[in-house]
């Protein structure tokens, strides 16, 4: 289930359709389920995933030859949403595949599949804003980023057509590298919660136990996607759930 | 000059970028709205062009060759010899002026062949600036001519090892920098495409290219030019090259692409014929993108690393769409032999890129008349890349050369060691 | 411009040639005879460089540069913006001019590193004329690149395999078939040097930078420079840069010879300097040659093929020892210095030779005040010359880049045999 | 002794000093001699010889090496104009060896040493005219060059200076190539013979006993001098000498 504002923090965690297989995916999604990981980003892979650091440009080139796609990530979803209906699945792509898909269309048939988001890195805000009507309707959340140099007002319009989340970038970059947690941090998280009551998932720089510490009571949700695509492709995604599993005991979220 | 509608020209153009990148796009549209329109900032450019870059570069009337063709009188407007070899130069000084005027002390840019990397970091060294070009690790290998150029100027090259480890990846590479040091940090795009407000400002410095071929053909033709023709690759040269010619619909505007092999899929960078691309949303911007079905960007060939792109300038995908601008396209071995056509019939090396203007342009001057005049952009010049013409022209002397030279050299290397 | 009495400047000069090679000489000087003092000729001339070659080339001030080294205001004269990126193109269309006026229909030409050869063989296709450009086997070997461009123009390119197989040799070879063409046949001299007229008559064409660089030193700095510096091969891009300002007393003009590796014998080509050259009577004119007790021509060396000279011309070697010419020398691990000094600085690639003039000019600029002006002239540009720059600077990946585009050109000409 | 004017036609032959060596020198110009050659130029090895073929230029570089010099051209002159006082040697040099080394002092060395003559390709007349005075009263002869595309006006003011014979160019082109010997070279003779009473060399093209054959009769002197040097550089100076002796039999010349 999705969170609700300040709910204890929960890991949001992650996979790349079609890496290293769309087989193996399932049972990566299993996994992570077992482990207590409630919230799963289903990542569309792109040719040009300009907003991902390189462990998901790497996954994406690589699911891309193994048949990932939009199709397959709908189907996906529609699999894994009925075989773990405790957890919630929001679909992660670059705009591209969606706007060649068709974009209400594909809203139509994510909702269908049983997704419960979407995260877009390169659609704004101004894009989502006519499809706001029908996105309520089916229920399919736009989980907007902010960022910390978003201005207050953008932060404004972003919060009116966000739902269910709000995705923090925690930081200045890409995915995949530390991230202080500081005063300057919090102030920022902050600031974010002065435009809206939504509760706010961390994205960027989660990459171990004492970051999910330090965001505890903080935010409600952590994104730890890049560290755990990097366990899944050095370990298998066995082991993987198990760091998982590891991960949460550590960090006192299990 | 041409003025987006909100960074959107008909459908396309448009600023698709993850939200972090936006302060940054808006601070530069602000500034670039407000230069714009200031004559002193368009003569500071100019200025800059001239004592850097030897602008204006001349037309130069192909007596010789239009004889020969037997049709209109063809002209080059000779961008080849910009300091640094090509059009590109132009672009880069002119977004070294806003660099200077943000305060900002580092530029990053993408590169492919190598020659937009090359003005970059020649652009870096005049002004002092810091600079980090990436480029496919691929790309390196095959370029590194130019990365030892690079190198030399005092910039740090890096290479990208992700996917296909070439432009694409380079420039998504740069993106990533750019995300994370955006606010010290200026991104130096080097073509009429991504994010708005990028075309426009690309174009704008560009279009130098134009008023001056405008002022030149009053006086050395006394009339507009019938046509003009330029290679496209991601558009900057050719929207240099029309720009002032927009509203003239008596002068022509042809964009010529690389034809590649064929018109099969992957074996050409053909963007603007029916059949080839489609509109799509990437790297910032929307376009028509070589994709497949599942909206993943295609692959491309080119015998010009110049016009291997996936991308074309919004502007130029949406003046195609409106028939101003004639989409053309022109084969690898059409391009080659147009190169040696201008090479022994006048005297002057193109670069590859450019030579698929020429051969888009000698077809369409021998179907035209004498008092006619075609004039085409000679983007730049081919001397810089001795080893991609070398490949075009395989010739046995060429690689028994390289191997006794490379023989040469490792001496040379390994004497230095000796005496470190 | 300097006149010669009757083919002297001084004791240096003059025409000591084979009777056959006579008539040829005395044509040339009197159509350059008439030509010269006729505005219409200077013109038509000026315009030609104008239209092919992009000139006026720009004065570029080094801001940073100078600010840098903190003495005088250091100024370039961009003779590296000329098509085929030197200086030497301008001799050359002028020579075109008179050949056509002539009526010939070939050309040929010597050429050491190839940089002559290349713009000769450029000119020959600009203008539809027959080349052959000699040069020594040993330096075909070493400067293929240029050799490939030469032949892609159309020209024949002869190596020449007697004695050291070297510039001298070309020249030798050169000359002997001028003597046996004389009648259908120019020889396009690449340098202020040999039998009159050509020393006066390279310079007459050359002098286009200095009296470029008089009217832009009087827009660009309010003045006239205090000193102008370049560097000194044959001499050409030297007179070109000094020629206009010869009566004002008050510009210093420098001269900078390749200083090489050492004053000692065969390790430098300086022949301005006390204890370097001596009087003598070769290659059809008398000049400093750098020679042995027997009179036998000596061995030289540069790290710039360019200024690997025996001769100097004979202009320079009169007003040098009348002291209007002052002198200078660089050493080749000055000259790489000031190579990087200027990329990294200025994002400008000079070629090796013109780094002499940069080495030279920096040091004098040094020593001078604020408010003072040096303007260097930049002969040449170094990217065409990447094989030279590379060996210049070792650095492991360059040979190691060589051998695998060297396989890779194999394959290219491997496939291409099995299709034909 | 040198030819006088409608002399039968004989051969000047060639010794480029230092090739193969200073000690072969001698030996071949005795093998000439002892052939029936009675003129002969000593040619002073020099590193830019404009005015020759390859293969007097490659003889040049190899005789520098070997100690070739105008100092040892003298010495050798000294020696075989002693030993064969039936023969004429003339000098044959580039200017700046000869310029170095003092012109005016050359003169009285050279005339001292027993050279008749000196053929200086590179001297022009006007540089001769103010020395004939003295090299009138040495006995040594300008032999000065004329070619086919030398103006009347010239060829009489070379006339002048000439002494004891014009070297006549009968071609256009360098030494060591075949010339042929029709009517044009034969109004080209009598244009030469309107401006001067003194016998003529033939120079450039003569290899053969045909060459000799066609020249009788119409010069006095035939310069058979690269193929010579070929025949020393491929077969040996005795060989060549015999050569020489054939050539002379097989042109009715002996
Ligand atoms: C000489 C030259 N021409 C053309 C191009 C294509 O770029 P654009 O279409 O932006 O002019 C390039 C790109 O590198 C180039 O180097
Ligand atoms: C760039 C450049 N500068 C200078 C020279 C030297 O020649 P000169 O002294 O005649 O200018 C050369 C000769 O090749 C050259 O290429």
């Amino acid at each position: 289930m999705l969170p609700q504002q300040h709910d204890k923090l929960q890991v949001m965690s992650h996979a790349v359709v079609g890496f290293p297989t769309l087989d193996e995916n399932e049972r990566a999604i299993a996994g992570l389920v077992a482990s207590g990981v409630k919230l799963i980003e289903l990542q569309v892979p792109f040719s040009d995933p300009v907003a991902d650091g390189h462990t998901l440009v790497n996954a994406c080139y690589e699911a891309l030859k193994t048949g990932g796609s939009v199709r397959a990530t709908l189907d996906l979803c529609a699999k894994v949403s009925r075989q773990h209906p405790e957890a919630s699945f929001i679909l992660m792509s670059y705009l591209n595949p969606l706007y060649r898909y068709g974009l209400e269309q594909l809203f139509r048939d994510a909702a269908a599949a049983g997704f419960k988001g979407m995260i877009i890195p390169d659609m704004p805000v101004e894009e989502f804003e006519p499809f706001m009507p029908l996105l309520d309707e089916l229920g399919l959340a736009p989980i907007l980023m902010v960022t910390p140099n978003t201005p207050d007002e953008r932060v404004a319009r972003i919060a009116q057509s966000a739902r269910k989340m709000i995705y923090v970038v925690s930081r200045m970059g890409v995915t995949g590298k530390q991230t202080q947690w500081g005063q300057e941090f919090k102030d920022y998280v902050a600031r974010i919660r002065r435009h809206s009551d939504l509760p706010l998932a961390i994205g960027f720089g989660v990459r171990a136990a004492d970051d999910l510490k330090a965001l505890t009571g903080v935010a409600e949700v952590a994104a730890f996607c890049s560290k755990y695509i990097e366990w899944q492709r050095d370990q298998g995604s066995e082991q993987a759930a198990q760091n998982m599993r590891q991960l949460l005991l550590d960090a006192q979220l299990a | 000059m041409i003025r987006s509608n909100k960074g959107y020209f008909g459908e396309f153009g448009g600023r698709y970028v993850p939200e972090i990148l936006r302060p940054a796009l808006t601070e530069l549209e602000e500034m670039f709205e407000q230069l714009r329109d200031d004559p002193s900032f368009w003569q500071e450019y100019v200025t800059l062009c001239q004592e850097f870059s030897g602008r204006p570069t001349p037309l130069t009337p192909l007596r010789r060759l239009s004889a020969k063709l037997g049709g209109a009188q063809i002209w080059l407007k000779r961008e080849d010899l910009n300091h640094s070899g090509a059009h590109k130069i132009n672009n880069v000084l002119g977004q070294g002026l806003l660099v200077q005027r943000m305060g900002k002390k580092r530029i990053i840019a993408e590169t492919g062949a190598g020659q937009h990397g090359l003005a970059t970091a020649i652009m870096a060294a005049r002004l002092g600036l810091q600079a980090t070009i990436y480029m496919g690790a691929d790309d390196i290998e095959r370029q590194y001519s130019n990365v030892f150029w690079m190198r030399q100027l005092g910039s740090e090259v890096v290479g990208v090892e992700t996917g296909a480890r070439t432009l694409k990846e380079a420039l998504d590479e740069a993106m990533r920098d750019w995300a994370a040091s955006v606010e010290t940090t200026h991104y130096v795009l080097g073509t009429a495409c991504g994010p708005a407000p990028f075309p426009e400002l690309v174009s704008y410095f560009q279009s130098v290219i134009s008023y001056e071929m405008r002022e030149q053909a009053m006086k050395q033709m006394g009339q507009l030019p019938d046509e003009v023709v330029a290679c496209v690759g991601g558009g900057s040269n050719a929207m240099g090259a029309f720009a002032a010619f927009l509203e003239d619909q008596q002068v022509a505007l042809v964009g010529v692409e690389a034809g590649g092999l064929s018109m099969k899929t992957g074996e050409h960078s053909i963007r603007m014929l029916p059949n080839t691309a489609e509109p799509g949303i990437a790297q910032g911007y929307k376009t028509l993108f070589l994709q497949n079905q599942d909206g993943q960007l295609g692959d491309t060939h080119s015998i010009a690393a110049g016009l291997d792109y996936v991308g074309v300038s919004p502007i130029l995908a949406h003046l195609s769409q409106t028939g101003r601008v004639t989409p053309e396209r022109a084969t690898d071995s059409e391009v080659t032999e147009a190169f040696s056509l201008l090479m022994k019939t006048e005297g002057i090396i193109p670069a590859l890129e450019s030579s698929h203007a020429l051969a888009g342009g000698f077809k369409r001057a021998k179907t035209m008349r004498p008092d006619q005049n075609v004039v085409i952009n000679l983007s730049g010049r081919g001397d810089k890349d001795i080893f991609n013409i070398a490949r075009a022209f395989p010739q046995a002397e060429w690689p028994e050369f390289l191997k006794r030279e490379a023989v040469r050299c490792q001496q040379l290397v390994d004497d230095q060691q000796e005496t470190n």
